[in-house]
């Protein structure tokens, strides 16, 4: 886990909520009911192993790929372990696709849904209030303060994932990136783009 | 449950803070994360049960704390109601009995972060709605888990995916029954949800089971 | 305004606490009371506006304070939007500005408690809705003040009682202007609100101006 | 006021929220936009002049005079302020029955309007988010909470004050009190048997 984040506060003395987690822990463990590699085994994998770089790749090689991009589009979840991702939260996908116009977006309303083998876990402003209240009705503000301000002639879909399937966005290419590598490509393809409430640029 | 986490269309949140990228704030909801789903793999609740137990959070407190301040409250809450631990062991941190249940071992765990839990289960029934037909949510206030958010409660759709049947959340939530349901996406132009209040040419795709929907 | 104060039908509050009988818990509480009613007295706003700032409430906040808490940060935020006193002197507590209100005295407070502020205007219109109609209440999401409780969008009633030309509480709250507009109670089912999870023999009468209303 | 209520931290030290209230009460005053009397007078006609007994003396005086009961009924504003309550909150008021058949009961999911002139101030419960978010999904529930077990024939009707109008529920007179005076039915009759959570009774 990184440790230069602003907000983690290691250093300051424990508060009432870091006491609690540690007791419940320690009590887990000595009732065996938690094996601590386990849970190390965990937490490495969701910071370390899986995240939107996986996605990332999703997306690229849909780029660069009609064929794959068909299927993908036709049917995420195969398509998607074709690339080796695949599990938790993402047992059932479903890619949806940005055109000229279309731009669709992702969010879960009632708790904070997410893809996690092709985009990790959430930002926290994903599982906020204030994204969860907003997304879906007033979409085109949201997209507005991240910056992407569509045409009114853009219809804009808002995936609302209340059950199990969870979405991918799969952003425009940029123009001007037709001869870049799927590695290229895959550098430009940021988490927001893949949530869909921001497009990919050349920046 | 028609509580605080169904936020869907509230007002009062303010603009989103775009500078909260990080999956943790604090290292203390990295174990809650690991701990809650390592417990889970013991099988003693399902996802929909702990989905419910987050949302009985008081209100406020559901509003006032993090993501991962639910997930804990929400771990004590099956860890005590299924038994595995006893409220006293909660609040002492000492363990005071035995359980016959084995922690889940880097093994199994490595083995179901990758295969994950699939929901959809083989059709027993054929789907009542179909694609491009028009339906309507249903009204309710189940007082227990429910995927039907608020917002689109009596509103008029269409059927823009069939996904098969899955796990009835509501059901699963409950008895932890497997009863199979059909599962529709279902298109809402933002007008029929918003009314002269919807931004124009928008609309929300919102997946719901069969039961949630009548036709029109 | 789809906020917090918005309570009809939620869930997770727990049960009444019935020992809870007193008008105010603390002394400020009527400070608090007697300062809103004798600044409003002024006519620097109006109930509605007053209203309206007070569902401006941060919604957890709103939700983990008291009545009067509410009606304090209201008439905070009144006090200021309208400039009778500026941010600074909230803050410092000093007055640094002369403003040409003068205080409501006794006498014209006695009168005002007895003579209340009615809201029926003089009827320009006819009723578009008559006794006994079936009528619906229009989708809407509204971030500025409104009287329609989220639990009824969408809901079909009946016209129990018509209540004459009413000044509109949305535009009231909004410009201040006195804006007429039939009032109507309207009787609902309960199960046409709640749906299978209504209490049976129940319903409730809201009373909703005529532009919340459509005819089915 | 009373000095005796638990809730009342008198001798407490002073709170955030007590000083906060102090500084505006004496920069308002010292701006003159307050009268210290004018605020004595609210919180004294409010707190000793005002409340239920108003109402009772209305209910009482319905329950012996015939022709007076219909009129309440009919067009309340006027027949209460025949007996001399009216003003704030009370402007535009109906009267609703209880008999047999139907009971009433009234909230305000919104904010917690309450009809002043008849009783007083609202009570902390009315104004809570328990007793708000409940009168309208399960008025049987809240109810039977109060004590009010009602016959499943019996129709509940919730009144949601959500604009100018306010309620005020006329109690089914109980059985054996036909020879009462109408100061003695008065004394029967308490402020949530008028709100229609709980009935009178001979206790």
């Amino acid at each position: 886990m990184t440790e230069d984040n602003g907000h983690k506060h290691h250093h300051a003395p424990p508060s009432e909520i870091e006491e609690r987690v540690k007791k419940l822990e320690s009590l887990l463990v000595d009732k065996k009911l938690v094996d601590p590699l386990s849970l190390d085994l965990l937490i490495d994998t969701y910071q370390n192993r899986v995240g939107p770089r996986n996605g990332a790749a999703v997306v690229a090689h849909a780029w660069t790929n009609v064929d794959y991009r068909k299927r993908l589009l036709q049917d995420a979840t195969p398509a998607i372990m074709e690339m080796g991702y695949a599990g938790r939260q993402g047992e059932h996908m479903v890619c949806v696709e940005n055109t000229p116009e279309i731009h669709n977006m992702v969010v879960c309303t009632l708790c904070s849904c997410y893809p996690w083998p092709v985009l990790g876990l959430p930002p926290t402003w994903y599982k906020a209030s204030s994204y969860r209240s907003r997304a879906v009705s007033e979409p085109r503000a949201v997209l507005k303060e991240f910056g992407t301000d569509l045409n009114p002639d853009v219809e804009v879909r808002v995936w609302d994932s209340t059950a199990e399937i969870r979405y991918l966005v799969l952003p425009m290419q940029p123009a001007g990136t037709e001869n870049y590598t799927e590695e290229q490509l895959a550098s430009l393809v940021t988490r927001d783009t893949m949530i869909g409430v921001t497009q990919v640029t050349l920046n | 449950m028609n509580g605080a986490h169904d936020l869907g269309g509230k007002h009062g949140f303010g603009p989103i803070d775009q500078s909260q990228t990080e999956n943790f704030i604090h290292q203390w909801e990295e174990t809650v994360f690991g701990l809650t789903l390592t417990c889970g793999m013991l099988g003693q609740w399902n996802l929909d049960q702990s989905r419910f137990a987050r949302e009985r959070t008081d209100p406020v407190h559901y509003l006032s704390s993090t993501y991962y301040e639910h997930w804990l409250h929400g771990l004590e809450l099956l860890l005590v109601e299924t038994g595995m631990i006893s409220s006293d062991e909660l609040s002492s941190g000492i363990a005071s009995s035995k359980t016959k249940l084995s922690a889940a071992n880097p093994e199994i765990v490595q083995t179901i972060i990758y295969s994950g839990a699939p929901t959809q289960l083989p059709e027993r029934t054929t789907n009542r709605f179909s694609l491009n037909q028009a339906v309507k949510v249903k009204s309710g206030n189940p007082k227990t888990h429910t995927r039907v958010p608020s917002y689109v409660k009596g509103v008029a759709g269409t059927i823009s995916k069939l996904h098969g049947t899955h796990i009835y959340a509501d059901e699963h939530a409950m008895s932890g029954n497997k009863v199979p349901e059909h599962l529709y996406c279902v298109r809402f132009e933002g007008e029929d949800i918003w009314g002269r209040d919807a931004e124009p040419n928008s609309c929300v795709f919102i997946d719901l089971f069969e039961p949630y929907l009548t036709s029109i």
